[in-house]
């Protein structure tokens, strides 16, 4: 028998599988389709003080083994959420993580705080990825000060396990892990998703209302692995890989770079068992090589 | 088996009806569950990446183990989907999504193209209930009435109109559907087309006080409701979902 | 009869379709195979001072609709350049761009002056992605100051077309187009690959010998596209597109977003006769919407 | 048509030899030129960006009109050409790069597992010459030496060789090539197969003060010298360029 479990920041999951926020909804639909015992946690889609309506649409378009989306941060609101939502997940035996966002690093800091008056929230995620609405709407992901000011903001209230999405869209990622690491992060997860943007050639208009969007999917995991390279050689801190992973190789790719577990985004939409093939894949890997434990392979790239 | 995962499903018939017109049928085995009309399914490649997304098609008919789909060939996906040959294997979730309501009432169908897909089924649903909807099937030209003598089997009356009066009316449908709604005391319209018909034609049907469902189209990612991809503005504010609220929508319930 | 001719900058091209630097060689070995009256230009692979070997291989890696290389800017030099492939190239009825990179920006100054003292360049592309030998090893490109100061080193002895070719691996392109334009640039183009990185799960070795390399093809059409999209409309000098354009519908969508000209690369290796095609699709595309000509595309997306 | 541009080609068998070793024999119609013995060509699907890249296979055996590949499938790549029925179509671009010498002087081949593949062309042009090849053939076990007959019909002489001794001599071919040089008379030697023993024979080889010509394989991106991809370094500095300069090299220019 091989052994898929991870220890992350004093977390333990039972595999090294997240669900990655936002293409999993709020665990629902999926879980049973995925399997308890494959999950390492359910990432639920991002949350915010306030519910949020999203963007217009279109909201997605595809492009050449890649996704664009401009959903938009569309969510029930914390409360809704607390309520309708984290009951259902509190019957499984998987964590939830609760991915945040707002438009101020107080904001962040307020929804932590709510969300750590209530039960059944393993940790949180902070994605720092969205508009810095003080400071002209540039993401606060992409300077180092703004990364570390929401990080602290959240740390402040938030003592349990706490994860900062790192955002692609920098000139250089170890530089914003630092900060977010001085800030008091347990750990990082990257990559959220790369801005693109496509357009109908037949109607002149973006594919996108929102016109920009996030790219996710297989085309970015050469981007996402090396960030994640990157990131690990710049940190202590344990590294959570995403970006584009659709299979047990390519979730390989990134434990062996560096990354102590990994989210599965959109391949999860293309496949609602994705989680379940992947993690199945991981015990054939191992079995297969006759190695027991799949911590063995983290950050184990021959150079 | 639960609905939400892809199944082999081999194809048995793929017809270029008419031209870019084709209607496939496939063995789905006894993985798919019983689908009711207005439902949809995902539908991939057995393999590969690229194209990454599913594609979704109303449920044309449907028989255990038997799904039928009517598509057009638009893209890249519909254009892959066109080469298959009988034997070959696709990937399909579903059924998905919420149907139309088939209680007995005297329903009047509104096709526009293409947008027939969802009404065999529903037709013949309606028909084994002693029910037999009206049909009212607008097209360009009298090659795009696609499998019309296959649902008008079904159907009390059937009314055809193409653009270029190549086959029954001249004109567009929603010129002919005043009357099919007063004539035959109508008290529900399912539509399914282009929006610009489907919103010509609610401004007739809402002047009547008829209640209109139709069935819509967005860009789908999941098809499951995970990922909010599918949004719908709503009437007032906010968003449906299209994978989970409709695809059959009220259509008072749509901003247009 | 539709006119696929464009002027940038003063330059007339047949066509906006540049075979993009590296992936056409000299243009020797693919020029027959596109037609002359196919090509705007031909873009030559990066040449330096001094002849460069190159890094070690592999040098490339295949990933999901993309390409990682680390050729590691191995050419002739300039000298050899103009004795061995100058000749040739002046042959024939296309204009030939210069890429040049170097170490320094005095290498570029020189460079930019040893080839203005020969004939048959019809202009130069300057590569800002390479690594700032006296500033620490990140690449010129990243800083709006250093690729200022490359543009500037060029422009005092080169009076002739000027393009600076931007590397993504940046946060905010519009940054480093505006000092690229304030420093004298007369066209700017982008964008050169995106940072990435394989892993090889059997040995467990980065999948290119210099573990990190760049990413091109289809996969990075989203993010060249809006990078163009923000750039096209930061500056006023012209842009030109680059990245993932495999078809005429790709190089389409380019020049919708404001485009004036494209470059396709990576399309080069997959089908020799990629820009041949991809001039058909446009005339193609052109004739059967009764546009006149290519230049009423360009920025017309409607939003 | 220039040898740049990839041609539709019809596969008219696909055949399993041995557990993941498969012969591909294509109609490339009129379009492929006259291929000489050691040069390779790319290989692609007809259609689709995933996988991007073509792959260089060597000729097996030529015929205007007729190629032939011999392969092991190893990836994705190779996955999907081992998957393509006859009658379908792939892209392929050749004859590329440079082949073997065969003006006609005592020669060896010698061919480790799949390495084979260059071998029949070679052997069957040689032996039309008057000049029938020696032949030393390695595998793991008797099920890997494919296509051994054929060859061995335009061979002086053939040696097999496998790990396990299912068939010929038990052992590893270099055990056996110092015999087939001494005892021949060879005056050159081609080899082709895993890295390792083309690094062993280059150490006996070189002994016996007889040329060692070698096709490599690096991964390549364009196949035609434009992309400087397929680097193998230089025995002194720089690097040799596969598909230009190669794929048959001399052993000793190559740092080892
Ligand atoms: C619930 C539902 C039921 C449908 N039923 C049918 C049907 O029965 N018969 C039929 O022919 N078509 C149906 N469609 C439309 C069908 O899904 C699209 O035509 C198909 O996805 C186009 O794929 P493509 O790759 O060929 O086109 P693409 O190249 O992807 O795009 C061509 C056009 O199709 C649109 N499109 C692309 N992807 C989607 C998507 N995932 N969903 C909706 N539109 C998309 C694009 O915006 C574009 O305008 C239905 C759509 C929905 C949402
Ligand atoms: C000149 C030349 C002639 C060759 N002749 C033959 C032959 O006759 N028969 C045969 O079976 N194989 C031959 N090969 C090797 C063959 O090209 C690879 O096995 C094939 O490309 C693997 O593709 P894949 O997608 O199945 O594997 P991948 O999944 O891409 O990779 C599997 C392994 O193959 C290697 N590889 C991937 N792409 C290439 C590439 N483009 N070139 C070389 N290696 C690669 C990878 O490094 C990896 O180790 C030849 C290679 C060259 C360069
Ligand atoms: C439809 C969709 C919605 C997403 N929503 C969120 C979100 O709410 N919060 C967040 O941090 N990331 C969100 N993401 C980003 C993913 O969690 C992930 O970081 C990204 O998609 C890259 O991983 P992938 O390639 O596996 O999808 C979303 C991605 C997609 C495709
Ligand atoms: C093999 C290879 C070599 C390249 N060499 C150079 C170079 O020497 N100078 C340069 O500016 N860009 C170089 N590039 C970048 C391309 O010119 C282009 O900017 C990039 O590949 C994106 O376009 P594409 O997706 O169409 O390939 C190279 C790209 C590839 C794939
Ligand atoms: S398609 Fe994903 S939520 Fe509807
Ligand atoms: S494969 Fe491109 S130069 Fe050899």
């Amino acid at each position: 028998m091989v052994s898929l479990g991870v220890k992350i920041a004093g977390l333990s999951l039972k595999t090294p599988l997240m669900a990655a926020s936002g293409t999993f909804g709020y665990g629902g639909e999926l879980l049973l389709a995925v399997g308890a015992e494959n999950l390492g946690a359910i990432i639920v889609k991002g949350i915010s003080l306030l519910p949020r309506e999203g963007n217009p649409p279109p909201r997605l378009a595809e492009t050449p083994c890649g996704l664009l989306n401009s959903i938009g941060l569309e969510n029930v609101g914390v409360d809704r959420f607390i309520e309708e939502k984290l009951p259902f997940l509190r019957k499984h035996d998987v964590p939830v993580i609760v991915n945040i966002l707002g438009d101020t690093a107080n904001e962040y800091r307020d929804l932590a705080e709510r969300l750590g008056s209530v039960d059944g929230i393993a940790g949180l995620e902070v994605n720092i990825g969205c508009p810095n609405v003080e400071a002209g709407g540039m993401s606060f992901g992409t300077a180092p000060a703004a990364s570390a000011l929401v990080t602290e903001a959240v740390r402040s209230v938030w003592p349990g396990f706490l994860m900062v999405k790192l955002t692609p869209n920098v000139t250089d990622i170890t530089e914003i892990a630092r900060a977010v690491e001085a800030a008091g992060a347990d750990c990082l997860s990257l990559i959220n998703t790369v801005r693109g943007m496509a357009v109908n050639v037949d109607t002149r208009k973006p594919r996108l209302k929102n016109v920009i969007g996030g790219l996710s999917g297989p085309a970015i995991k050469p981007i996402a692995l090396r960030m994640v390279y990157e990131t690990w050689r710049a940190v202590k801190i344990p590294v959570v890989g995403v970006g584009g992973i659709t299979s047990a190789l390519d979730a390989l790719e990134f434990l062996i770079a560096g990354a102590s577990a990994v989210q599965v985004g959109t391949a999860n939409l293309v496949r609602p068992t994705a989680i379940r093939e992947i993690a199945q894949g991981l015990r054939d890997y191992l079995a297969s090589r006759d190695i027991p434990d799949i911590n063995d392979l983290v950050g184990s790239l021959i150079l | 088996m639960s609905a939400r995962a892809y199944i082999n499903a081999e194809v048995v018939k793929n017809l270029e009806l008419a031209e870019g017109a084709y209607h496939l049928v496939v063995d789905a085995g006894s993985g798919m569950e019983p689908a009711r009309p207005g439902q949809f399914v995902m539908v991939r490649p057995k393999e590969g990446l690229d194209p990454l997304l599913s594609r979704p098609f109303s449920i044309h008919e449907f028989e255990p183990r038997r799904m039928e789909i009517l598509y057009r060939v638009v893209g890249r996906g519909t254009g892959l989907l066109a080469r298959l040959a009988p034997g070959q294997t696709l990937s399909l979730m579903g059924p998905l999504g919420r149907g139309f309501d088939t209680t007995n009432e005297k329903v009047l169908l509104v096709a526009g193209g293409i947008g027939v897909a969802p009404f065999l089924f529903l037709a013949r649903r309606l028909y084994e209930q002693g029910n037999s909807p009206h049909l009212l099937f607008g097209a360009k030209t009298k090659e795009e009435l696609v499998r019309v003598e296959e649902l008008s089997e079904f159907c009390a009356e059937t009314v055809v109109v193409t653009e270029d009066g190549s086959r029954g009316e001249k004109g567009l449908v929603t010129e002919y559907l005043e009357a099919a709604i007063a004539k035959n005391g109508v008290q529900k319209v399912y539509g399914c087309g282009p929006v610009p018909m489907i919103r010509a034609a609610l401004r007739i049907i809402e002047s009547h006080g008829v209640p209109f469902f139709v069935s819509l189209e967005e860009v789908m990612g999941c098809g499951v409701g995970v990922c909010l991809g599918c949004a719908v503005p709503r009437a007032d504010e906010g968003y449906l979902h299209l994978c989970k609220d409709g695809p059959v929508l009220d259509a008072r319930e749509v901003k247009w």
